[in-house]
């Protein structure tokens, strides 16, 4: 497979201060093993862009143990408490995004989008700051794109090609991330020769890299 | 009434809201309970905001998947008719009223339906997950909660925490009774007999507005 | 299946001035069988919104040629020469969209979404009476959502709950439409007991009614 | 050359332009004959804005499939690796810089990299379709085309009909040449033997910036 490349060589593709999306929501639909490597690396100063800090020694969590994280972008924190604590005395900067402007705005970030008008988080304090535009006689908050450097995902099903499918509630905010950022690195359950071209889920022109899990 | 008899008696009585078809949301928490009371005549699509609808019951040994999950993370079966789909489309159903009631929990609630679910400034900063969308996109959003926390009332004349959403709740249900909020305040419409219309006046910071409520029937 | 409904009774959800979402590319993915009950039916004063205006004799072209639509939306509408002249005469009013922005008006108006930037058509006629947007150092038009009444989708399988696929290229708009109209109703090629969970492309809860094609 | 050559001639170059891996959408008309010319030691990803990567030639009748069409409406086959999805995702991958090469005809293009293609008012209204999402979007916007039309120049100093895009174009390419926009003007980068300078320059309204262009093979 042209894309394939070996765990050890994940490191040529990370560096200090990058920022990077992984794909999971509580842990689930997490490329564990890319992250257990990324631990190895010692790769620091990150910026994480993910639903959540993971749970406690699982998921982005191993990252924030390990102090390698700069700055965390997430929508919910709460099942992490290290998390909230590393917040609380300032010694990881945290920002917490309703989940759905969280999702849409990687899609925009993706989908060469400038912005979107969301109703959610209008009369709370994640208006502030931000560009309240008035339509339809409603309020919206301008809400802008996010993208980042690198993202690490978890492919359930990956094909010579580079397609990806993901089983069950792993999908989350796998395909969205995969549309969003410079590289996007899939870690792999299994690599078959070919998935059904109506069930492709990220299209392999996404894809930059994949990277078998071992079992 | 016990702690766990509160929790089914709030649950129970959400329950009924729901109406054939309907497409809901339970937050984590006394909400998920709802779950164990839906009406066995009527189909309820269970959402769940990770990606899936159709949620079922907890798994056994025997269908335990650890792919499939609920929103808390916890792990959850799919009934059959049921599908799976990405953050971007569980949030376009969410956002885009495809919801038709959510139940969540709350810190506190207000006169005017604000409610305070997901911050205690220098406490506790759990982030607000999918709840501010879910406030401010289903269709009925009803708050399932203890009426009091630790004696001091829950529902105020105006939140004094950080707002999840302003003006979105319609329904609290308590161990108390039920509540509708409408334009002009909130409205009592059921009251469990075990306290004395009093007893849930002086519980209450809000202003009650009581119309003849309903007395609740309680089978415990 | 419960949501099954018979061709006859498709009359019992459409009235004059409508407006109604048409799945379909150039005819590929529009249920044609439904539009010839439309034209049956005769209903009238339609808002049509297509992604085009069909081929001569195929797709929403039919209900254009027996004068039952009073405006279309469209991105394009080259291949029906008679949509150009009904318009030019001024017999059928017919707004041009960029086919991008099209498709994201549409998913705007089904995500609860106030708008969204766009930078496709900055320095065109299309941002004409539309506020322009700076962020990032570049110009967005703000575009706005889309939604209507009705929407008319090819079904490629359909299950007994009303999950939909869509194969091969006729996927297209239908999956969008079927988020933001107020009924849905799907011509389904084929009905089935069930559809993988994973390859759900419009979930049953958007579903209203599914019309079985009679071959 | 006569008016099939010519068409040739210019597809058979914009298809050098490609590099391995890219993806690139070729729009109807002489950009579809691009198709017939990519080199064959590399992977070229052609996108089709209905949805789907990896438009494979015309069917026989053998594989002819009336559900898979390019978005002129004609029928297509897929290519092993190709796959298909909706209109918003094939709009995020061109709205979002996931296309690397996009080739367009055009009515005219002038100094500044704007484009005309859509519409001549009073006589010709077939819409934009994805033409001004494609060159907004994808990296790289080459006008294959005729240098002239019924002998007028197409290439101006500024279009005079309404734009499809401000400022997008990168390259053109005509039976006369090969031109680069930049941000000084047009550059003849290179050009058919078959006409003189001085015959390209009085086809062309706009300035060419002419510094040393290769003279391009022509094998027809």
């Amino acid at each position: 497979m042209k894309k394939q490349i070996k765990l050890e060589e994940l490191k040529n593709h990370v560096h200090d201060g990058m920022s990077i999306m992984v794909g999971g929501f509580m842990v689930v639909g997490t490329p564990e093993f890319l992250i257990d490597e990324l631990v190895k690396i010692g790769v620091k100063d990150l910026t994480i862009i993910c639903n959540d800090a993971g749970l406690p020694g699982s998921g982005v969590a191993k990252l924030i143990t390990n102090g390698q994280v700069k700055k965390l972008i997430a929508s919910h924190i709460g099942l992490n408490p290290e998390a909230g604590k590393l917040m609380s005395e300032g010694l990881m900067e945290c920002i917490l995004i309703p989940q759905g402007t969280l999702a849409e705005r990687i899609r925009a970030g993706g989908a060469g989008l400038g912005g979107f008008l969301t109703p959610t988080g209008i009369g709370t304090i994640v208006e502030d700051g931000k560009q309240i535009i008035n339509t339809g006689g409603k309020d919206y908050i301008l809400e802008l794109p996010l993208r980042a450097d690198l993202a690490i995902l978890e492919g359930t099903t990956v094909d010579l090609f580079g397609n990806v499918m993901y089983t069950k509630t792993t999908r989350n905010f796998n395909p969205v991330m995969a549309t969003a950022t410079d590289l996007v690195i899939v870690g792999a359950r299994e690599i078959v020769k070919s998935i059904d071209p109506d069930n492709v889920m990220t299209p392999h022109i996404f894809v930059d890299y994949v990277i078998m899990e071992e079992l | 009434m016990d702690k766990l008899q509160i929790r089914d008696f709030i649950a129970s009585r959400v329950a009924k809201e729901f109406k054939d078809g309907d497409v809901v949301n339970l937050g984590i928490g006394l909400p998920t309970l709802v779950a164990n009371f839906l009406p066995s005549d009527i189909t309820i699509n269970l959402q769940s905001e990770n990606g899936l609808i159709g949620l079922g019951p907890k798994p056994t040994e025997v269908n335990f998947d650890k792919d499939i999950t609920n929103a808390g993370g916890q792990p959850v079966t799919l009934l059959e008719g049921g599908m799976y789909f990405d953050s971007t489309l569980s949030f376009s159903i969410i956002r885009g009223g495809h919801v038709d009631v959510t139940v969540l929990g709350s810190l506190q609630v207000d006169e005017t339906g604000s409610l305070a679910n997901w911050i205690i400034p220098g406490k506790m900063v759990p982030g607000m997950g999918g709840a501010m969308d879910l406030v401010t996109g289903a269709k009925k959003v009803i708050i399932a909660m203890t009426h009091t926390n630790r004696g001091k009332p829950k529902i105020l004349k105006s939140c004094t925490l950080p707002l999840t959403a302003k003006n979105q709740v319609n329904m609290i249900v308590t161990e108390m009774g039920v509540m509708d909020i409408k334009d002009d305040g909130i409205h009592l419409i059921e009251y469990n007999p075990e306290y004395s219309i009093e007893d849930i006046k002086s519980a209450t910071e809000a202003n009650l507005i009581i119309n003849d409520p309903i007395k609740m029937k309680v089978e415990v």
